[in-house]
Parts: structure tokens; C-alpha cells; sequence
């Protein structure tokens, strides 16, 4: 029996008169890779938005874990196990590399606002950020600051935040994107390691990529869900192509 | 009944002289900060520095007040174009912290000047003749400085508001605001453009300055004195915004001297407080749309 | 670590710029001047200063053979009492300083006051007019004035001239003072005060202020402002409002008017009453030389006003002390040497001190604004009261 | 004859962020360039680029034989470069003829001219940018480029979003823009068959790198192919 | 720069103890200067307060003296009107007033940004400046309150006119202060503070409660400007209206700069040097002063953003590199 991690129901948003989210059901299971993919101004990034709270929904549900968080905060969604990548580096760029990561770890921990003891004593956070780090091939690169990263060490630094805080379900956002195609091998390689039990959506416009690693697709097309199944499906899909290739209707 | 209509007349035309000063001078900042996102705070130097050129063409070099008062605005105008072009342009894109600092910065070194150049007194202000005494109206005296006041801040304010919403220029303006990139997409060179609406915003200011000395008196604390003011009507009106200001410049003015008409003992606390719960209500201001 | 390198150069000039010494002979007497050269209040900071730079010009050398004086200047920023007190403290602490004179504020004076109790340290106001400052220290004494000095005859006077008298006055303690002296002498003499409000110091536009007296219509609005910017825009917003046509005479103690600011107040002043202790047009011969000294010195078109004569007084007064002395100062005969001064022929006429209080007993006279040569000044039209004594401390003798 | 323009090696992206690598393509004067691929592979960004608005981080570009590498983006305009770009960027503070007055520069293209082309616009004249429709805004995003007279128009997705009956009249005015006006156009669209339709010549781009360039002509006439290169495998 | 983090040492180092011997040296090498010293002291614990929200947690504020202001009248009031003149419980109820005025402040402007935020940190304060002038009866408004006396510290130590108390009281405070903070910039609540200042988004995606621990610090600032504002009013037995005005907020911000910020010694190192500077330039050119302010403003944020310190830094690599 598989189980349902994360799941919207109904979930519109609207902008005045402009609708980019339309009645969107959609089902993300546990362990399974998920991609999201869709035209240009489809909605993906509206749609998750709502999904981490970072936009409230007009009107529709959010549950995780079975849970309804429509009202909950990202902080509180966060807790619940929804672990995010952004598609544009939003890291710490002046922190080093470890303190990127352990700063995730560290709430996971509860111990974030710990305010007395240092940082460096609570050693179970340095270690497991190193372990992190590791998985990632970026020990080596524990005390250098983020800034100083060449691009696509810094996209892996951002799937290692969000895998320090133990998600469930885990967002990922273009991981590949802006990565120079020398370093992008690793980025995939690193997807394919990530721990199995985990659900992954993963939004990306890279077809290979998406057709390598995804078991399930959604295509989202102008706020509706357009088409939804396993890879092989879509890719025959007339109405997927159609979508892309921009036959003419009629 | 009489005494109360009598002290409401009073209010509205004080309040109304006090409000077309402040937002005269505030309008620039507005628009600079709404354009360039850049938070001056030495923008009250602009107006000090018009009022300075007002009284001293007036009173060292006698001449008439309407070449004063073009001075005022053409001097700060030009001077602070190579402020801009010097100094302003290197922060444009630096944080919130190092622009309040360097503007504050700015702000002890215009106190200082001034105090050397001009001394610590209060600046005098030689009116003309005609400006000077009462204006009959509707049975009343009233002042006719503020009223000349009134008459022109409300004419320069309808000259810009034309210059914006009607012309070209203004159209471009506008473009900028709205979006910098696509302005430049079409051949608006924003940068010459930006450095151009600096210099009108503070020729503005210097213009206020000028036409305000007789109510915001001149003298070398001036920038310090009144900035949160200019400040207040600028947040609180909406960065970017022409009408916002003008509300929360007429709304400041009003209520401040109703305030010290009705109930001296509660000083300015009125206006902060008000200040606070507006910008509580709505961040962006009254008429912005973003912080 | 760096930062190590860092601190050590830090302490160490921290050191040499606190050792850098103070090698002072024995016949040096160092007298402490407090004025304010920044922030609002340096216009009339700056009158004490000319004031006292012109004493030191003119006077700097009377002084018996082998003693020398070093004066220390320092800039309390305006009426800010936390920095004078603590510019005062360091004065007496740190420069051994043998006077403290200056002094433009009262809130400054007084909380400078219980500093010289503790430290006997003979400290000479120059301007400070608070009327209890002297109750706060017995090495207070003072050369200017108090404004009941200025306000109480003025109450009287008024009285027999106006009915219905309407003030303003700043709301710190000075206006209160003032607004206090006048009411009282006024009502007694049988005026109605018909209405009174306190302005914010810190205030921008007095025009609403003033609208609310015109719209009350009394015979006269009693005023009391600080002397500078202040006095001057309330004197515009007189005018602006058209109060003297609408037959509202201005009236108050001399800050109002005082001679600097008068040729920036234009003809609205023109017919403005004023009470007070010196005017620059007095026609006395020390004033007369004076005057003619202080335009030498700073320029034909300016006039000394009150504050430059308290500062001038005041230093007259030090040196007085020391040259009695004869530069080996101890706090306590120097009070005895204060107590006992007199100048006939100060630029404002006779003075002298008070030995009981240690406060100013001088002459007050009523001025009026007009034309003279060109010119606005304070034409003295009467003498108010010879020798007075401050009325409050008449009223309120300290227990 | 110098090429309209001509890309070599360009490398760039936005920040440290690299989004294009070693694009080399050149355009014919009154040529037209269709630019393909699936999302995210750097076709607005090659667009942005020609335009000024990304980091440049290597390469060269010419425009009429002249480097514009280091040339400000408001002087690429004045040089006849006219843009529409994706999101269309009307501006939403002017009236819709403002939003064409701003861009005026001398030439054929007149604010008649461009009613006259477009006459829908002639009707909302008074509206404000953010009262128009998305089509309304998408023809005065084409007008405005026009307004400016360029010689090169880059237009990116300029069909999106658009109703077919739209789609079919700015596909009118664009062939006509292409075959009478001697533009030379360079086109972002999602629809690949249409785009193939109205171009001479073709790139398809994945990942930031050219995957293939040729005649449109040939790549419409092999359905295969295209799928291969624009969809997925 | 004094790194924190998971990985930084939180160890002290000898160096850190140089600016508490130079402390103690001035004590007993330079009585006559006590008085000033404790002022200085005073500046730093404030400084200090500034750069916990400015350095670490890049909150901008104009009106930070607001709570050193509350502190000040606090203690003043408690000492003038009620006649509670221990030294420490004013301390305590300064910060315990400040602190409250910091919770209920921060609750406000930490849910806006950028202008928004400037402008009401500034309206708060010029607020209190209001409510401080027109409450005269309580605080003496613009005539400053006066009458306060301080009992002696445990009964023992009189607040002396050389001020050697005072000295003492404020450096120990000081040494209080600066441990407060140290161990929270070291601890994994600074690590979060620095890491809202340098990517607020990020840290709502990591499930950290941004806005409270933003509160927390902000909270934690003001009760530490109260502590110092208490102890301005017991080294002067005196408070007035100034302390509330936007010049000490400014010069604050100043000092700070000038030293460096976010780097916890910044704070020692901006008020030494600016207030000795005062203290010998103020006395021979009053009227050049603030130019001088102003133009080491403009070129510290021109050429030195890291201040003093970071100047110091930069200077010293380029040595190191040279060698």
C-alpha cells in the first residue's frame, strides 16, 4: 500500500482576474519521484509556493502526511517534514559551507535557538552536517564560504540543506538549472543517491533529466493539471506535445 | 459657532500653507527613492541649501525675489547633480545601511558648511513689499506671504503633475518606475534619466526650501530638525507616488496645526502616532505599492 | 588574531592622548567657559563666546604681575544638562579648573550647580537665568539676570496699561518663569489674563500659536521665547498674522528682542514692549565704547546683545576675583571677594551682587522698538526699577 | 554584406549563474532566426543577452558588423535593436499610447502606422497598461517595439496566452513584418510548428548549448526530428 | 573578524582579554579621566547593544535610542520620584523597562521592512521624545530631570565626583554585557541571527521561526541600551531629554560604523576612538566637528566598509601576502 505524502485538493489561486492555479488535485506518494513539468507560465512556480506557504491559496487544501496544512505556516510545513531547494541559490552566501548546512540541521535538532552554549558544542550537528557534506563530496569544502563556490557546488550545497532537515517529502526546484553542463553530472549523480524513502517532486525543464530520474510526471499547462502519469505515457501523449510544440488546435 | 468656523478657516489655511511647503520639498525624495530605491536622508540639505540661496540673494546681493527663488531652485538643482554624479551613484546599488550612513554622513558635513559659511543665526528672510502685510479674503485677513504661498506651491505642484502625467518626459519617468529594464529595452537611457529626476527632485527641494524659509526658519540644523518630516510624508504618502505625498503632506500640515491650535500640550505626539498606525495599516504607505 | 594588534594600538593611543600633559605653573589660574558651539542653540552660544573672546582682548592682561590665566572652552551642545554636567565634571576632575563660568542654559546651569557645591568650585553664570540655580549651590553666583527681574516689573506696569493680556511662553522652565512673574505682578495690579499656552521648544511655526491669540483678541499677548530663532519666528508670525493692526501690542522680557536678532525681525518689531537690563543702544558711555568696541571687533553691522554683555560681566567678574587674589585662588574667599562685587559702570549700567543670594542687582528698563539712523534698536524709554533684586527670591527667601 | 548579427562563443547567464554556453549563430540582414527548445533551456536568456540584460561572461556579439558586447542596453535600442520580450513588460503606469510614445524614434513606423497595423490598439488608445487584455498587451508589446523603427526584433513567446482568432492576425503582421519590411527577426516561441512556419532558419538549444541549426523548412518537414529535439525521447 | 559558527572555537583568546586590562590600567593610571572613561564604557555596552540587531541580525533602526533613552528615564524617575536609589535595582528595572518597550516595539516594526521598518524605528523614538518632553511633571521634560541621587553600590561604594564608581560599576557591567553577547553570537541561536541577515528566505525554508528569534534579539538589544541608558543616569545622576533624540541614535550608528560591524570588537573600537576624538577635537575646533564626522562617515562607508577593524584586517593580509 503506498501512502499519500503530500496531496492538494481543489487548490486555486487568483491574482485579480487572473487565474495561475485552477482546481489543482494532485498526489505525491511516499518514495516516489515525482515531476512537475509544464510550459512556461504554467503555474508551477505558484503551486509551490502554496505548497511550502510561502503564498496562501485563494481557495482548495494543502494536506501533508494526511495532515491539513493550508493554514500552517512554511515554518510549521518545515517541521512537518516538507524540505524545499530553490531554483535560484538562496543560500547563506557569506556563511561557510558546514554552517549552511548545520544552520538546517540545527532546527531539525530543535536546537536553533539555543542561545548559551556555543555552537560548536553541540556536536551532533556539526557531525551530522559533515556527514552531509560528504554524501555530497563537499568535505573538503566545510570551511569555505558559499561565496566562493564555483556554481555547482553551491546548487549540491543547497539539496544538502534541504536533506539535513529530514524532509518527507522533499521540493526541488530546478536543481540543475544555471549549473555550466561540466558540473551538471554531478547534480544527477547526487539526485540518484538521494535516500530512497523519500518523496521527491522535482520541478525541472531538463527532459533528460526528468525522463532519467522521475516515475511519475504532471504536466501542468496555464494553472490546470493537464496530463498526469508515468513517464512513458507522457511522452506519447499527442496533447503533451501539442502543448510543446505549439500544434495548432482546430 | 463663529469662533469655531473662525479657528477651522484658520486651521485649513495654516495647515494647508504648512502642508504645500512640506510636500513641495518632500516630493523629490519621493521620487528619487521610488525610482533609484535609494533611501536619502540628506535630502532636507537640498531644501536647506535653497533656503540659504533665497536669503542670501535676497539680503547680500538684494535681488528680487522671483530671480531668489529661481536661483534656489537652479543652484540645489545643479549642485546636486554633482553630488549625484560624485558621490550618490556609488551606493546606488549598496545596502539600506551604508545609504542611511553615507546620507547621514552627508548631513554632518552640510551642518557644519553652513554653520561656517553662514554662521548659526537664523537666516532672514527680506520679502518684498507686496508679499508682506495682509491679504483680504472673504471678509478675513489673511497673511499674504502664505497666501502667495499657497498660490504658487499649488502652481508648481500642477506644473509637475502635468510634467508627469502629461508629458513625455513624464511618460518616461513613469516607464523607469515601472519597470528599469524595459525602460532601457526601449532606448531610455535610465541612468542620464535618473541623474536628470535627481536634480529635479532636489531643485524641488531647494525650491521648498526657498519658498518655505518663512516657516521651516534656515538655519545650519535644519537637515537634522525636520527629516522626519520630509521622512514621515514620504512614507507615509507611498515611495514613487506624486498624489500619495500630497495627501500626507496636506494631512501633516493640517493636523499639525490644528494640533498646536487645539491641544499644545500634546505636542507632535499626535503625528508620530499617526504616522505609526498608518504605516502599521499599510507598510507601502497610502498610495505606494511596494517598501 | 588581528584584533589583538588592534587593541594594543588602541589602548596605546588611548594612553598618549590622556597623558599628553597639563604641566601648569603655580601662577596659572585656568577658568572653565561653557557655552554651546553646536546644535540648535550655538546662535546665542556664539554671543557668549564673542562676548568673552572680546573681554579677553580687551582685558586678558590686567592682571597682577606673574599671573597668567588659561581659559578652557568647551561646547555643551545646546540645553542638553547630561553633557554640561559632564563636561563641568571633567573641567573640575580632569583640567583642575579654578572657575566655571559660561553658561547659557538653565536646565544646563542647574545641573552643573550641585556639581560646584560638591567640588567647591565658584561657578559664575554669564547668561543662565534660572531663578533658583543660586538655592543649589553656595559657589553659584551670577551676572545676568533672572526673568522675574524682567517679567515682575513689567506685570506691574502692563497693568496699568492693558486690561486683557493673553501669553505665550516656551514650556521649559525659563517660560514658565516668566509666564509665572508676569501673571503675578499683572493680576495684582488688576489684569485678566484671558488666555495662556505653553509652546513645545522645539517647535518650527508659531503661527497657529499666534492665531489662537488674535482670534482671542486681548489688548496685549505677554511672550516669553528663547532669544534667536525662536523670538524671531514668533515675532514674524506677530506680524504675518497682522496682530499689531488688529491692535494687539507684543510685550515681554528683552530675549524677544535682543539686539543681534532684531535686523533679521524687520519692521514687524517695530513698537514691540520689552523689559530688560541692557540694551545695545543705551546711551551710557561704557556702552557707548563698548558698542564701538564689539563693532571693531565683529563687524559695523552687528550689535551686541544681552548674552555678550553677560559673558563680558562675567569674566569682568573673574578677573576681579583674581586680581584680589592675586592669582592664589580658594573657593571660599573668592565667594567672599563675589559677594562683595560691584561695577558701577558696566555696559548696562551699575551692578553689583546680591551678598544674601548671590544673585544680580541691576537696573530694568522698558524699550521700545524703533528706528534709529537706519537702524532697529531697543530705545531704552524708562527705567522700570533701579537696583532691583530678583523678586522671586524676595517672595521665596531660601529657609 | 555584414550578417544583422552574429554570436561567437557566448557565454552567459545571470550573475555567476551560466545559462548559455558557446553560442555561436549568425543572422542574415531581413533574415529571420526561430529559436527552440523546451523550458529552461536558455532561449529567453539568448534573447536577454542580444538584448544586454544578462551577464556576460565570454564570446562576442555583433550587430551589423559592429561589437555591442560592451554597448549599454539603451544604446542597442537606439541602434535598432527592438525587443518584446517574454512577460511583455507593458508598462502598467501609462496609457497604452504613452507605452508606444516612450519608444518613438524616428522612421517609417508612426504611431499611425502601428494603428494602422494594429487597429485594436487605435480603440484602447486612453487605457492605462494594466487595463489592457493579455492580447491587447501582447500587440502593444510588438507596437512598441515597431515604434522605435529597429532593424532587429527580438520577440520572445510574443503568441503566448493569446486566443487562436489573435494568434492567426499577429501571425499575419509578423510574415508581413518579415517579407515586406526588410526586419530582420528573431523569434522565441513555444509552438514550434508555427514559429518553423514564418522563419527561414532555425536553432534549437538544450541545456544551453545549440543543438542544432538549420533551414526551418527542413526541421518542419521532419515531424521526427523535431519531436526528438523539442519534446523528449 | 571573530568567526562563529559550528565550527568556530568559542574559546576566549588572550587577545580578547586586552581591552578589559587596558580597562583595569585605566583605572589606576588615569584617575583624573574616570568620568570620561565610564562614559565611553557606557558607549560601548550601547554600541554593543546596536550591533547584536544591526551587525548580527541586519535590522537597520534610526531610533535605538529609544531604549537606551528608557533605561535612562527609568532609572532616573525610579531614583528622583520614588526614592529607589539602589544602583542594581535600577539596573534591573531599566532593563526590565527597556526590555518590555523592546518586545512591544519589536512586535511592531519587525513585521515590516526596508523604509517602512527605518521610518517607524524612528517614529517610535521620536514618540518617546514626545512623551518624555510633555510629561513634565514626571520627567522634567525639556529642563531634563534632576534630583536624582544614587545610593552608594551595596551600600559600600559612593558614586564619587571623580567617578571612580562609576568607572568601576560601568566596566563591570560592560564585562556582563560583553560576555551576554558573546556567548550568543557563539551559540546556535547567533548562528541563526546571521543567518536570517543573510538570507531571510532561506531560513523561513529551513523552519526556523524567523520572526521570533528576531524578537528575541531585538528584545535582548534593548534591555542591554536600557542597561547602559541606567547606567548613564546613575555615572551623571541626571537624565535629559537628549538622550531620546535622533543625535545619539546617529552617532551610535557612527561609532559602530566606524569601528566595524558584526564583529563584536567593533563596538570597543568605534566609541574609544570616536569619543577620545571628540573629547580632543570638539575642545579646539567645536565648529569643525560634525564636518569631521561626516566626512570620516562618508569615507569609512566609501572606502572602508569593514571599519576600523576591517581596515585593520585588510592591512594586515596585505602584510601577511608581502612577507
Amino acid at each position: 500500500m503506498t501512502h499519500t505524502a503530500l496531496e492538494t485538493r481543489a487548490l486555486c489561486k487568483s491574482f485579480g482576474a487572473l487565474t495561475v492555479a485552477d482546481q489543482i488535485d494532485f498526489r505525491l506518494e511516499t518514495g516516489i519521484r515525482h515531476a512537475l513539468i509544464g510550459p512556461n507560465g504554467a503555474g508551477k512556480t505558484t503551486f509551490v509556493n502554496m505548497l511550502t506557504g510561502r503564498l496562501a491559496p485563494s481557495s482548495g487544501q494543502v494536506l501533508l502526511g494526511g495532515g491539513d496544512v493550508t493554514r500552517l505556516s512554511q515554518e510549521a510545513r518545515v517541521k512537518r517534514g516538507l524540505g524545499r531547494t530553490f531554483q535560484i541559490n538562496t543560500l547563506f552566501r557569506g556563511m561557510t559551507v558546514l554552517d549552511n548546512v548545520a544552520l538546517g540541521v540545527a532546527e531539525r535538532q530543535r536546537v536553533g535557538g539555543r542561545p548559551w552554549r556555543p555552537a560548536s558544542a553541540y556536536a551532533h550537528v556539526r557531525d551530522e552536517a559533515v556527514d552531509l557534506l560528504r554524501t555530497f563530496g563537499l568535505e573538503t569544502d566545510a570551511r569555505r564560504r558559499v561565496v566562493d563556490l564555483p556554481y555547482g557546488k553551491q546548487r549540491l550545497v543547497e539539496i544538502a540543506i534541504a536533506l539535513g532537515l529530514q524532509p518527507t517529502v522533499l521540493l526541488l526546484d530546478e536543481p540543475a538549472a544555471g549549473v555550466p553542463s561540466l558540473e551538471s553530472g554531478r547534480i544527477l549523480d547526487a539526485l540518484a543517491q538521494l535516500p530512497a524513502h523519500i518523496a521527491i517532486m522535482i520541478i525541472e525543464h531538463d527532459m533528460d533529466l526528468v525522463f532519467r530520474f522521475a516515475q511519475r510526471i504532471t504536466v501542468l499547462v496555464q494553472g490546470q493539471v493537464l496530463r498526469e502519469g508515468p513517464p512513458a505515457e507522457i511522452a506519447d501523449d499527442p496533447r503533451v506535445h501539442q502543448a510543446y510544440l505549439g500544434e495548432r488546435r482546430g | 459657532m463663529d469662533a469655531l468656523l473662525s479657528s477651522l478657516v484658520s486651521i485649513a489655511f495654516h495647515g494647508v500653507a504648512y502642508g504645500m511647503v512640506l510636500y513641495v520639498i518632500s516630493v523629490g525624495l519621493s521620487v528619487t527613492m521610488g525610482l533609484m530605491g535609494f533611501v536619502n536622508l540628506a535630502h532636507g540639505v537640498f531644501a536647506m541649501a535653497g533656503g540659504y540661496i533665497l536669503t542670501s540673494s535676497l539680503g547680500r546681493f538684494a535681488l528680487p525675489f522671483p530671480v531668489a527663488v529661481g536661483l534656489a531652485f537652479l543652484l540645489v538643482a545643479i549642485g546636486s547633480m554633482a553630488l549625484e554624479r560624485g558621490l550618490y551613484r556609488h551606493f546606488y546599488g549598496a545596502g539600506e545601511l551604508e545609504q542611511v550612513l553615507f546620507t547621514i554622513g552627508l548631513i554632518f558635513m552640510a551642518v557644519a558648511i553652513a554653520q561656517l559659511v553662514f554662521g548659526t543665526l537664523q537666516q532672514p528672510v527680506a520679502l518684498p513689499p507686496w508679499l508682506k502685510g495682509q491679504f483680504p479674503l472673504l471678509g478675513r485677513d489673511f497673511p499674504a506671504y502664505r497666501v502667495f504661498l499657497i498660490v504658487v506651491s499649488g502652481a508648481m505642484i500642477a506644473a509637475l503633475w502635468f510634467g508627469v502625467e502629461r508629458t513625455l518626459w513624464g511618460a518616461m519617468v513613469r516607464a523607469a518606475v515601472d519597470n528599469r529594464a524595459m525602460a532601457q529595452s526601449i532606448g531610455i537611457n535610465t541612468r542620464q534619466l535618473f541623474a536628470l529626476t535627481f536634480a529635479l527632485g532636489s531643485g524641488l527641494a531647494g525650491l521648498g526650501g526657498a519658498l518655505g524659509a518663512e516657516i521651516i526658519a534656515v538655519q545650519p540644523t535644519y537637515p537634522f530638525e525636520h527629516l522626519i518630516y520630509f521622512l514621515t510624508v514620504v512614507s507615509v504618502g507611498g515611495l514613487g507616488s506624486l498624489r500619495g505625498p500630497f495627501v500626507a503632506a496636506l494631512f501633516i500640515g493640517v493636523s499639525d496645526t490644528a494640533c498646536k491650535y487645539w491641544l499644545p500640550q500634546f505636542g507632535a505626539f499626535f503625528i508620530y502616532a499617526a504616522t505609526i498606525a498608518i504605516l502599521l495599516w499599510r507598510p507601502t504607505g497610502l498610495f505606494g505599492t511596494r517598501v | 588574531m588581528k584584533v589583538a594588534r588592534i587593541l594594543t594600538v588602541v589602548v596605546a593611543l588611548f594612553s598618549v592622548v590622556l597623558f599628553t600633559g597639563h604641566s601648569v605653573s603655580a601662577q596659572t589660574v585656568k577658568v572653565g567657559f561653557i557655552s554651546t558651539y553646536s546644535g540648535a542653540g550655538a546662535p546665542q552660544g556664539d554671543q557668549l563666546d564673542k562676548g568673552f573672546k572680546l573681554f579677553m582682548k580687551l582685558n586678558g592682561d590686567k592682571l597682577p604681575p606673574g599671573v597668567k590665566v588659561e581659559t578652557i572652552v568647551r561646547d555643551d551642545t545646546g540645553p542638553n544638562p547630561e553633557t554640561a554636567k559632564r563636561i563641568a565634571q571633567e573641567l573640575i576632575v580632569r583640567d583642575k579648573v579654578q572657575f566655571i563660568t559660561g553658561v547659557l542654559w538653565t536646565p544646563n546651569a542647574a545641573a552643573i550647580a550641585p556639581l560646584t557645591a560638591e567640588a567647591k568650585m565658584p561657578f559664575i553664570s554669564a547668561n543662565a537665568a534660572g531663578v533658583a540655580i543660586p538655592y543649589a549651590s553656595p559657589y553659584f553666583a551670577r551676572v545676568s539676570f533672572t526673568l522675574w527681574q524682567a517679567c515682575y516689573p513689567l506685570g506691574q506696569w502692563s497693568a496699568k496699561k492693558f486690561k486683557r493680556v493673553y501669553t505665550a511662553v516656551s514650556d521649559f522652565a525659563p517660560g514658565h518663569e516668566a509666564e509665572e512673574a508676569f501673571t503675578k505682578a499683572f493680576k495684582e495690579g488688576g489684569g485678566e489674563i484671558v488666555g495662556a499656552v505653553r509652546i513645545p521648544l522645539a517647535n518650527p511655526d508659531f503661527v497657529p500659536y499666534m492665531q489662537r491669540v488674535k482670534d482671542a483678541k486681548p489688548d496685549a499677548v505677554f511672550s516669553f521665547i528663547p532669544a534667536g530663532k525662536q523670538a524671531t519666528a514668533i515675532m514674524k508670525a506677530y506680524g504675518d498674522l497682522g496682530l499689531d493692526k488688529a491692535g494687539i501690542k507684543f510685550i515681554g522680557p528683552g530675549d524677544l528682542t535682543t539686539d543681534d536678532e532684531l535686523q533679521g525681525m524687520g519692521d514687524v518689531a517695530l513698537g514691540v514692549i520689552t523689559a530688560h537690563h541692557y540694551s545695545a543702544a543705551g546711551d551710557r558711555p561704557a556702552n557707548k565704547a563698548f558698542v564701538a568696541a564689539y563693532k571693531k571687533e565683529y563687524g559695523e553691522k552687528l550689535f551686541p546683545g544681552f548674552f555678550v554683555v553677560g559673558a563680558y560681566d562675567a569674566m569682568e567678574l573673574v578677573f576681579h576675583v583674581i586680581r584680589e587674589l592675586k592669582g592664589k585662588i580658594d573657593p571660599d574667599r573668592a565667594m567672599e571677594v563675589i559677594k562683595q562685587y560691584k561695577n558701577p559702570s558696566s555696559p548696562r549700567g551699575p551692578i553689583a551682587i546680591d551678598p544674601e543670594t548671590r544673585d544680580i542687582v541691576q537696573n530694568e528698563y522698558l524699550r521700545e522698538v524703533r528706528r534709529v539712523g537706519g537702524v532697529l534698536a531697543n530705545v531704552e524709554i524708562e527705567t522700570l526699577a533701579t537696583a532691583l533684586k530678583d523678586p522671586w527670591k524676595q517672595l521665596h527667601p531660601k529657609k | 554584406m555584414a550578417d544583422a548579427l552574429r554570436l561567437t562563443g557566448v557565454r552567459a547567464g545571470y550573475g555567476a549563474t551560466v545559462v548559455l554556453e558557446d553560442i555561436t549563430l549568425s543572422l542574415a540582414e531581413r533574415g529571420s532566426l526561430a529559436v527552440l527548445g523546451r523550458n529552461g533551456v536558455g532561449k529567453t536568456t539568448l534573447l536577454a543577452t542580444i538584448m544586454g540584460h544578462t551577464s556576460f561572461h565570454a564570446g562576442s556579439i555583433e550587430y551589423r558588423g559592429a561589437e555591442i558586447r560592451h554597448v549599454p542596453v539603451y544604446e542597442r535600442s537606439r541602434l535598432g535593436v527592438g525587443y518584446v520580450p517574454q512577460g511583455r513588460d507593458i508598462f502598467p503606469s501609462l496609457s497604452l499610447e504613452e507605452n508606444l510614445l516612450v519608444a518613438a524614434r524616428p522612421g517609417r513606423w508612426t504611431l499611425e502606422r502601428v494603428y494602422e497595423l494594429l487597429p485594436r490598439l487605435a480603440q484602447r488608445r486612453r487605457q492605462m497598461g494594466n487595463q489592457l487584455s493579455g492580447g491587447e498587451q501582447q500587440m502593444l508589446a510588438i507596437g512598441r517595439a515597431l515604434m522605435g523603427n529597429p532593424s532587429l526584433v527580438l520577440l520572445d513567446e510574443p503568441l503566448e496566452g493569446l486566443a487562436p482568432l489573435i494568434v492567426d492576425a499577429l501571425l499575419k503582421t509578423l510574415d508581413r513584418l518579415i517579407r515586406e519590411d526588410a526586419l530582420t527577426v528573431m523569434l522565441v516561441e513555444q509552438s514550434a510548428k508555427l514559429a518553423l512556419e514564418v522563419t527561414a532558419q532555425v536553432v534549437v538549444l538544450n541545456r544551453g548549448r545549440i543543438m542544432h541549426h538549420g533551414p526551418s523548412a527542413e526541421l518542419l518537414a521532419d515531424p521526427q526530428r523535431l519531436t526528438s529535439l523539442v519534446v523528449a525521447s | 573578524m571573530s568567526e562563529t559558527g559550528y565550527a568556530a572555537s568559542p574559546r576566549i583568546r588572550w587577545t580578547e582579554w586586552l581591552p578589559w586590562l587596558a580597562g583595569v590600567a585605566v583605572f589606576f593610571l588615569l584617575p583624573e579621566y574616570l568620568l570620561f572613561g565610564a562614559r565611553i564604557l557606557t558607549y560601548i555596552l550601547f554600541a554593543l547593544s546596536l550591533d547584536l540587531i544591526v551587525g548580527y541580525a541586519g535590522i537597520v533602526t534610526l531610533g535605538h535610542s529609544a531604549f537606551f533613552g528608557a533605561g535612562a528615564y527609568v532609572a532616573g524617575i525610579l531614583a528622583a520620584k520614588v526614592k529607589l536609589t539602589d544602583p542594581i535595582v535600577l539596573l534591573v528595572a531599566a532593563t526590565v523597562a527597556a526590555g518590555v518597550l523592546g518586545v512591544t516595539t519589536g512586535a511592531v516594526i519587525l513585521r515590516t521592512r526596508g523604509l517602512t521598518q527605518l521610518m517607524l524605528t524612528l517614529a517610535i523614538a521620536a514618540l518617546c521624545l514626545e512623551v518624555a518632553n510633555k510629561a513634565t511633571p514626571i520627567t522634567g521634560g525639556a529642563d531634563g530631570l534632576s534630583g536624582v541621587t544614587i545610593a552608594p553600590i551595596f551600600g559600600l561604594f559612593r558614586f564619587d565626583l571623580f567617578g571612580k564608581t562609576a568607572y568601576l560599576l560601568c566596566l563591570v557591567t560592560l564585562l556582563a554585557g560583553w560576555w551576554l553577547v558573546r556567548r550568543l553570537i557563539y551559540s546556535p541561536f547567533g548562528a541563526t541571527l546571521t543567518g536570517i541577515r543573510e538570507n531571510s528566505d532561506r531560513m523561513h525554508a529551513i523552519g526556523a521561526p524567523v520572526y521570533r528569534r528576531l524578537l528575541a534579539v531585538y528584545t535582548i538589544s534593548a534591555m542591554i541600551a536600557g542597561v547602559a541608558g541606567a547606567l548613564s543616569t546613575e555615572t551623571n545622576q541626571f537624565v535629559g531629554l537628549n538622550v531620546l533624540g535622533f543625535e545619539p541614535s546617529g552617532e551610535l550608528l557612527v561609532m559602530l560604523i566606524l569601528g566595524g560591524v558584526g564583529r563584536l570588537y567593533g563596538a570597543f573600537v568605534g566609541p574609544v576612538v570616536f569619543l577620545i576624538a571628540q573629547d580632543a577635537l570638539a575642545k579646539q575646533f567645536p565648529q569643525f566637528w560634525y564636518l569631521g564626522i561626516g566626512l570620516m562617515l562618508v569615507l569609512v562607508v566609501l572606502f572602508a566598509r569593514g571599519g576600523l577593524l576591517g581596515l585593520a584586517d585588510a592591512l594586515a593580509a596585505r602584510v601577511r601576502r608581502s612577507v
